[in-house]
């Protein structure tokens, strides 16, 4: 039972076995947090194994499919299955592929999101506790944004550069939003420890802030590149992008790192929006709080899979346009108003405080809405049902271009 | 203990990636050593106790400044083409110059060593972050740094889109 | 903790070599790389100081807050002067750019 | 020295170390009969057409430039947002107008098309 209220007596336990070994502590302290690494990593790890099979089986159903259903109970044992045949795969490498680069970029894209993990907070006391946690997220993030241009470069093809290069773009351009709506919720705590700020969350954010919630979010989403936004890597249209010359276990660990990065954006968007490992009695059990934490990833990560299955691609234009000259500066308004609205409320209590900025929110959102109406109106000529007809969207082919060479 | 042997082993695989940055013909593994190092660099900062600015170091010169430089080289480049030298006629004299002024440098940091009353004993006070913050817009403080900063980069952005790219119109002229 | 020197030795080699880098290389994004491996000796050079003489202030950690908006700044008009370069001249090489050498 | 970041750079060390794991494993495990044609380049199934040369294109550097100009200035704008509650009314339209600062960035590179994608 002592272990339910304070799980972090498991620690002093071990370290008390290693203390007998006979080491020296400070060798106990470094194996432990050996020990607690390979935990942390190894969890996330198997975690994938399913979460492959919670997609396939999700998307399918959402596609009036059934899905993996032959090997096992419901085609549970179907990634197993999966991972033996990738394992036993020859592993391909391109003749003129420049090899260490070749090697170290799927290593790079896996690592880079299993090192997102140290920073979360996982419970009362447990978990991550790094004093600027949210900047060191977005830090790691950058291990993958070089992985896929190491990727695109080392095979020597054209396309997978290409693909690298488009990829990339996509990354960077999204990630401005991303860095602007974080500051939200670290502003709202005026802290950077993931901690603190679910220690802050008395109001989940999600109330105070629900377009910088919105915003990282969706920009998390491209930022996975995940669908709606993963036409670089559009498996039904093209072949694939930065990846190509990939094959076997290498390129598993791309699409390993691909779903823990989503899984882990439920986690980031539950730790930073939602209330993290808050609720009732977490305080007293952790185990508790980490239940509650990884319902609400679960949650969020399943909407992820269902916008997945819900919605079309858009097109590149469209993903640049649409970071550029709407997430940003729309998170730019919301950053500018939380700040100077949470300095007018700073006496209030906490309620006051949240739902003030949730109403400056809603106009902001008026505000866009209408001006969305205005560009809409400006763009598409309106669509008049004639009678007897039902109104048929038309489609004006877009004027032909020169060819632009440079 | 720990930290004079993580600083050896991130100095030495910084300076080894460092000398790759700069002798490499193939210009792709040269940025790469470049960004070992800038990895190394913030290594360092942790060791030095200032977290904000090591996972600033990374945010900025990783993942944006090094993105610029390695986007640079592949797209002026052909894939797969050779590299050729990368060195200038004049090398030798380019080592000579960097040879004498390392050796003057590390002549003349090599005692200084204040460690009798070491003020770095105090330690780094915890909200050294928040006290940043707070001096960065304080009037009495580095306001001017703080506002200059966002002038200049906004001028770097104006100056480097005007440099590089004509806009769409001029674009289509020039290549006709 | 580490003496300071070290950290200070540490950063004069960073320096030399970037020196080397900026004076050797031929390439204009190959300079860039060595003036940003000097900015990096400076950086470390700063923040060494700032924790061994006056690790409760906060004037050594501006300063380095400035460098990378400098840095930055550096950077971008840089490689925007390089791509124009070679747009124009389809040549990276500083050493083809001479025609003020007439 | 801070446990937290001695157990990141632990994490640092080990991760890498995890993701390579199974591929090391699968390299060994799968066969191994290379030929030229196997390693050659793909590209659709078709011989490699002409020089492998990737069209330069502007655009991919200017996304980069105006990224990492606003990188840097959020960056700033961290230690503002956490010391928040030390700051007098006076510091916080200082940071407002650091932030107008980069709205007129953001609305310079729009007006000037810089953030337009084209084929």
């Amino acid at each position: 039972m002592a272990f339910l209220q304070d799980p972090t007596i498991v620690v002093e336990w071990l370290r008390q076995l290693f203390l007998g070994w006979g080491l020296s502590p400070s060798l106990a302290s470094l194996l432990l947090y050996v020990v607690g690494a390979l935990a942390l990593a190894t969890g996330p790890l198997l975690w994938v194994i399913f979460l492959i099979w919670f997609e396939r089986k999700a998307v399918a159903r959402i596609q009036d499919r059934l899905g993996p259903n032959r090997v096992g109970p419901y085609g549970l044992l179907q990634p197993f299955a999966d991972v033996l045949k990738l394992l036993t795969k020859e592993d391909i490498i391109p003749a003129k592929a420049d090899k260490v680069l070749y090697w170290m970029a799927p290593i790079l894209s896996l690592a880079g999101v299993l090192l997102l993990w140290p920073a979360i907070p996982l419970g009362k006391g447990i978990g991550g506790n790094v004093n600027v946690a949210v900047l060191y997220l977005v830090a790691v993030g950058t291990l993958s944004t070089f992985a896929i241009l190491i990727a695109g470069w080392s095979a020597n093809n054209k396309y997978a550069l290409l693909g690298a290069f488009r990829t990339v773009a996509q990354m960077i351009s999204y990630e401005v939003p991303i860095v602007l709506a974080l500051l939200v919720p670290v502003l709202l705590a005026r802290s950077m420890n993931l901690q603190d700020i679910v220690a802050a969350q008395d109001v989940w954010f999600v109330v105070a802030a629900p377009l910088a919630a919105l915003i990282f979010f969706i920009a998390s989403i491209a930022e996975v590149g995940r669908t709606p936004f993963d036409l670089l890597e559009a498996e039904s249209e093209i072949i694939a992008g930065f990846h190509i010359e990939y094959s076997g276990m290498k390129f598993a660990m791309f699409f390993a790192g691909e779903f823990l990065h989503a899984f882990t954006t439920g986690v980031l968007g539950a730790v930073l929006f939602f209330g993290g490992w808050r609720g009732p009695g977490a305080e007293a059990y952790p185990l508790l709080g980490l239940f509650y934490l990884w319902l609400k990833a679960f949650l969020l990560y399943f909407v992820i899979v269902w916008i997945r299955g819900s919605f079309p691609r858009v097109r590149i234009d469209h993903l640049l346009d649409f970071t550029w000259k709407f997430l940003t500066p729309l998170a730019l308004v919301v950053l500018m108003v939380t700040a100077l609205l949470d300095k007018a409320l700073a006496a209030a209590g906490p309620w006051a405080r949240a739902l003030g900025l949730l109403v400056a929110n809603g106009l902001i959102w008026l505000v866009v809405q209408r001006w969305l109406r205005g560009v809409e109106k400006r763009l598409e000529p309106p669509m008049v049902a004639q009678p007897g007809q039902y109104p048929v969207a038309r489609y004006t082919p877009p004027e032909p271009q020169a060819a632009e060479g440079d | 203990m720990v930290t004079t042997f993580v600083f050896v082993l991130t100095a030495a695989v910084m300076l080894v990636a460092a000398l790759i940055a700069v002798l490499k013909d193939n210009l792709v593994h040269a940025a790469m050593g470049l960004v070992v190092t800038l990895f190394g660099t913030a290594v360092l900062f942790v060791l030095l106790e200032s977290y904000f600015l090591a996972v600033a170091q990374v945010v900025i010169y990783v993942g944006a400044i090094a993105i610029l430089i390695v986007f640079s080289i592949m797209l002026t480049r052909r894939v797969g083409a050779h590299w050729g030298r990368q060195t200038n006629a004049t090398w030798p004299w380019a080592l000579l110059t960097a040879g004498v002024l390392t050796v003057l440098f590390a002549l003349m940091v090599r005692g200084w060593d204040p460690d009798a009353v070491l003020p770095a004993a105090a330690g780094v006070p915890e909200d050294i972050t928040a006290r940043l913050g707070a001096a960065l817009v304080d009037p009495n403080g580095y306001v001017v740094p703080f506002e200059v900063a966002s002038v200049l980069l906004l001028a770097a952005l104006i100056g480097a889109v005007y440099v590089a790219w004509g806009g769409r119109k001029a674009e289509k002229e020039t290549q006709g | 903790m580490v003496p300071l020197s070290w950290y200070l030795i540490v950063a004069a080699l960073l320096f030399g070599i970037g020196v080397y880098g900026v004076l050797a290389r031929k390439n204009a994004v190959a300079i860039l790389i060595g003036l940003e491996l000097m900015f990096n000796a400076v950086l470390v050079n700063v923040l060494a100081f700032w924790r061994y003489l006056q690790p409760t202030g906060t004037a050594g950690l501006v300063f380095a807050v400035v460098i990378f908006a400098v840095a930055a700044a550096e950077v971008a008009v840089g490689l925007a002067l390089f791509i124009a370069v070679y747009r124009r001249f389809g040549s990276s090489d500083v050493d083809d750019i001479n025609l003020l050498k007439w | 020295m801070d446990p937290t970041w001695v157990f990141i750079g632990v994490f640092f060390v080990l991760a890498p170390l995890l993701a390579a794991a199974p591929i090391v494993i699968g390299h060994y495990l799968g066969p191994h009969k290379p030929n030229p044609i196997k390693n050659d380049v793909y590209e659709c199934g078709l011989k490699t057409v002409g020089d492998a040369w990737v069209r330069f294109k502007v655009q991919y550097y200017l996304f980069a430039l105006v990224f990492l100009i606003f990188d840097v200035e959020l960056v700033f704008l961290y230690p503002w947002a956490v010391a928040y509650d030390m700051l007098p009314t006076f510091a916080v339209l200082e940071g407002l107008l650091f932030m107008i600062m980069l709205l007129a960035a953001l609305i310079y590179a729009w007006k000037r098309e810089a953030l337009d994608w084209y084929d």
